[in-house]
């Protein structure tokens, strides 16, 4: 499901900003662009001090899935791991930056059947935003949607407010919150439970294979939303590769974030 | 604004750096408005190789100090694929394309330069000559007389305008210009990319999938400059320059030193407008009076500077 | 942390680079304190020339992104003023001074060399290459023949260690390293400035005096990082690594693909200390473990990219 | 008059800012530092944010002289002329900078005659903190102190302001406030009156040339505060040449920034 973007980047105000225990929720006003699909993701970049961090980084734009997208309004969510993120972090109400997309190809709902497999949410940390979105669209149209969510700690879990859709259980490598271990312990539960699903999965490249492996060994059908190191967001650096099981390379910007985990041998643990 | 390049008709003297923009994936992001604003008065296509290539293991990018290195290693759906697949699509751009061939013998770049040839909807062929020489490991575009004999060797195979794109890699990038030039060359582009090299933080083993990579952007703009500059002191050819350019004066620039044409590479990731946005800015600028009135470069240095003048 | 570099025992790994600290200068500014606080395991001088030289005529200065250009021009007060006037002051830092010079020709360089060794206080020569031949008008350093012959006329001068600065403007910095080695230089140390250009905003004309200057500080770090991996895997001899330091890991990044010492220079000038602080950043960085283990860089690279590793 | 600087740079707390008409005077906390001599200046970079403005500009730190030096607090003057300067005069009050300095030779006093010769000062623009720091020094030893001050227009006038010591008289070269005209007409007019002066003189390059002119055409001894374009401050770049009458060149950073301006055939338009 791909929503084409409007060409170029536009400059956009930031209509707020809130954390959200370890995250922060970043509102960006878009009016009338066009509705993003569930997966996609935009390309952010502040219109001011871009580029004045560690190193003098950042340069490039940084890719995120957006979260909530309503009323002329994005909402992203995103983790302080670098300078770019940093920076986005840092803005408030009133603050502008570069935004270009939605990009790439979002989630595809589960073939109707007969009998429909149920959707299955597993996603980690910044992995919530894709699936928080996805849940919204799959409840608007009235399907059950139930998801796993892992987390670091109890600071971490409370990202997990953001899954506003469907019913949630969450585990922390901790113990803190919720189940004590991997959210991969949960999701082989629901499985265990009824097999007949989609899974829909986006988390850190280990919980991502880990969930590859998973519903690979039950034959339960799953769509991987990857991460990759990207400069452009619209396939023209090739720098977003990602390795296929059939051999050779795709951009994951433009045939991706989200792929058929059955077009992977694994899913690569740092690109 | 509108330029005369080796007798194609360009709206405005601002083109696409080879690999820097796919066409034909932009048009899958963005739709047919690509068609309708298309950033670039030429459209570059990547450079196309007789065999495919998967190109290299990720990663591939490195964020650096205001610019960035990339080991892509020439991913592409190799000559038969490119001209099957690929041209179609391109043809259906709005403007003229320029089609960047590279191969590791003068039996292969001539094989792409023949097929190229073959094909009425390209304009002009660039030779990307940053490719190592199998003989002498040194990339053929470092070495004036390996470069003549491989302009020499093809030239006769095209009537299309040729372009010889040149490495920054090499000591006197002038000499190399002057020998493309000489044997039959319409015009040289440069800069591409710095030989440059990053280390994973954690691991301190080499970041890029292969080893070492290519810089470009603002960090490489004024080497660039200085590069563009003495080649087109050097050649009467028209001269494309490119590296760094980020903005409409620094566009400017490279006019003033002598380019007829300036390429946008990695700003083009940054704002997928960019050569547009560029275009407008220049002409304000030549409107505003402060555009390229190419500077005469060519007298003298400072007589104390005779023997040193480069160096601090 | 302290490192034996040719003989000389240093305190820790990180020196400065010729011509970005002048301390002499810099004692007139912080007065003694610079003594007690050296930020230097070893003191090299700005390059010392034969006759005096006055530099070029300013601007002698642009700052670029992430770095800065510099047509400085080796103002110097010529060898028998260095000799009389700078050397003893030299004398009282409390580290090893290393001397750097350079000549035209083989026997402008020979009576430097000749006149160098014979003080005491000098512990070792560094040759500035990045000088053009005044025969071919390319860099002495971009050439391994001339550079050969240049080292091979001056080795039996000295028996101080001699250091050859190589110009990371040429084609193929590993070739000039190894035929500096091969013809006796005891060490090795890159990158010097990238050639490169700025213009005036409001004239389109050179900015600085000298036409063009070199491009220093962290926009060329990359770049140098890939030179000075790839002198290390050609030569045996210790190899000072330098361009675009300016936090302990950039330091170790060097060190890592084999560095003997780092050099800093252009930080020098945002930081009068940052000899002294990257040294410290480098010692927290090999106590915390992640501190340089020299990593393999010989193996092949990927089949792939055996033809075009460095190519995009 | 030269104050050793501390060695290596220092990470100072901003500790206020005020508009002064066109101009920005920012306040910083220098504890227990040794009083620089009026001329000298400092080397400022804002700690944060510092490369981010234009072609990711500023990289070096920038050149100031101090306009008032007194209980563990250094103020400064400046104008927004360029990225560094900008993005000096957004630090507020909390923000910390990358100090360096004292640096340089500052102003030295007119030697005791008798008769002793009066200072006369005559600024410019941003050329007013050092004059305005000597002026202070010298009346703080009670001699008689008159300044002669140039601006663009009212609104830069404003800058008189921060003259606290001598008697003042102001041009503006639309005639909106004082003299309309430039400052060099007060200035012979007041060597009319009295020539028995020292000039000390700061200011843009085409004002200091006409004082240059004016006073070597009447044999009145002058002192300059020169600019140039500065990497380091401390003489380790050779970037800051001045040409001298005698040949060659100096560095203004270690044998400036003040000279004497029978020293110079003219003052340099730009550096
Ligand atoms: C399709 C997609 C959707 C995403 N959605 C979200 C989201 O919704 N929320 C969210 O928080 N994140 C999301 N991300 C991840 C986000 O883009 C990254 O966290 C961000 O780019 C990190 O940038 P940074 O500057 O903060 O950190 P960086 O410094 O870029 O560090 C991030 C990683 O990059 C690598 N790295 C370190 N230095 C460099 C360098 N100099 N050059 C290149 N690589 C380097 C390291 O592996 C490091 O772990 C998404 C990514 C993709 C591709
Ligand atoms: C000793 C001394 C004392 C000073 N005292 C004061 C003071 O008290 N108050 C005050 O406001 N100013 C003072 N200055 C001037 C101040 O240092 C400069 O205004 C400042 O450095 C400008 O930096 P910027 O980045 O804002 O502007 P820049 O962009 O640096 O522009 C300033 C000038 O630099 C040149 N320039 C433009 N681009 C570049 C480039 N890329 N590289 C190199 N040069 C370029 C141009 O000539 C331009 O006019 C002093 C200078 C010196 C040397
Ligand atoms: C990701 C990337 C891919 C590139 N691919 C090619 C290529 O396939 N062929 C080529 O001749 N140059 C290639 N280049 C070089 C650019 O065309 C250009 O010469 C260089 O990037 C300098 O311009 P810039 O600084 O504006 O990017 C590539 C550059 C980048 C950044
Ligand atoms: C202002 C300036 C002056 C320099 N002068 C000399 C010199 O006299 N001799 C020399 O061999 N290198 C000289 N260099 C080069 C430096 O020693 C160093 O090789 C180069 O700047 C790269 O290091 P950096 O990026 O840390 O500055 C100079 C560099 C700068 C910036
Ligand atoms: S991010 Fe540039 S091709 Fe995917
Ligand atoms: S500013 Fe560096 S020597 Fe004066």
């Amino acid at each position: 499901m791909r929503t084409l973007a409007p060409l170029g980047r536009r400059r956009a105000r930031v209509a707020g900003a809130d954390d959200v225990g370890a995250y922060r929720v970043v509102h960006v006003a878009d009016p009338g662009a066009p509705a993003p699909q569930p997966g996609q993701f935009y390309m952010l970049a502040a219109a001011e001090g871009w580029g004045a961090g560690h190193d003098e980084r950042p340069y490039l734009p940084r890719a995120f899935s957006y979260l909530r997208a309503a009323d002329g309004q994005l909402s992203f969510m995103l983790e302080d791991v670098g300078p770019g993120t940093h920076r986005l972090a840092q803005l408030t109400d009133g603050d502008e930056l570069w935004l270009t997309g939605p990009f790439g190809e979002g989630f595809r709902a589960p073939d109707p059947g007969p009998p429909a497999r149920r959707a299955l949410l597993a996603g980690g940390g910044v992995g919530v935003p894709p699936l928080s979105a996805w849940a919204h669209a799959l409840a608007a149209d009235g399907a059950a949607v139930s998801a796993v969510l892992g987390f670091r700690d109890a600071h971490h879990a409370v990202g997990a407010e953001l899954m506003t859709a469907g019913d949630v259980s969450v585990a922390t490598d901790d113990g803190s919150v919720g189940h004590h271990g991997l959210v991969t312990d949960l999701l082989a539960t629901a499985l265990d439970d009824d097999d007949h699903v989609v899974v829909y999965a986006c988390g850190p490249p280990g919980m991502l294979e880990a969930v590859r492996a998973l519903c690979a060994a039950r034959d339960v059908p799953a769509q991987l939303a990857l991460e990759a190191g990207m400069a452009c967001g619209f396939g023209a650096c090739y720098g977003c590769v990602v390795p296929l099981a059939a051999g050779g390379y795709i951009r994951l910007c433009v045939d991706g974030p989200v792929l058929d985990a059955d077009r992977l041998d694994a899913v690569p643990l740092h690109a | 604004m509108s330029v005369d390049f080796c007798g194609l008709r360009l709206a405005h003297p601002i083109i696409n750096g080879s690999g820097t923009f796919d066409a034909i994936a932009a048009r899958r992001a963005f739709g047919d408005e690509l068609l309708e604003r298309f950033p670039f008065s030429a459209f570059v296509s990547k450079t196309i190789t007789l065999a495919p290539r998967a190109g290299n293991p990720p990663p591939r990018l490195w964020e650096a100090q205001a610019g960035m290195i990339n080991s892509i290693g020439l991913p592409n759906r190799g000559l038969a694929g490119y001209l099957e697949h690929d041209l179609p699509r391109l043809a259906q751009l709005p403007v003229p394309l320029i089609t960047n061939v590279m191969g590791s013998t003068e039996a292969e770049v001539a094989r792409l330069v023949e097929a190229v040839d073959a094909r009425a909807e390209v304009g002009a062929i660039e030779l990307n000559v940053s490719c190592p020489n199998v003989k002498t490991g040194l990339d053929i575009g470092a070495d004036p007389a390996s470069l003549a004999s491989l302009v020499r060797a093809v030239r006769p195979l095209t009537r299309k305008p040729l372009i010889v794109k040149l490495t920054p890699n090499t000591a006197d990038v002038g000499a190399v210009a002057a020998a493309a030039e000489a044997a039959g060359a319409d015009a040289v582009s440069l800069v591409n990319t710095l030989r440059a090299m990053a280390l994973d933080p954690n691991s301190g083993a080499p970041w890029l999938g292969g080893r070492t990579g290519g810089m470009s952007g603002p960090a490489i703009r004024c080497v660039a400059l200085a590069q563009v500059s003495s080649v087109a002191l050097r050649v009467q050819v028209p001269v494309v320059g490119m590296g760094g350019v980020a903005r409409g004066i620094h566009a400017n620039d490279l006019l003033s030193v002598g380019a007829v044409l300036v390429a946008v590479g990695t700003e083009n990731f940054r704002d997928p407008c960019a050569g547009a946005r560029i275009a407008a800015e220049l002409k304000s600028l030549q409107i505003a009076g402060s555009g390229s009135t190419t500077v005469n470069l060519s007298e003298p240095q400072p007589e104390v500077e005779l023997n040193c003048g480069n160096s601090s």
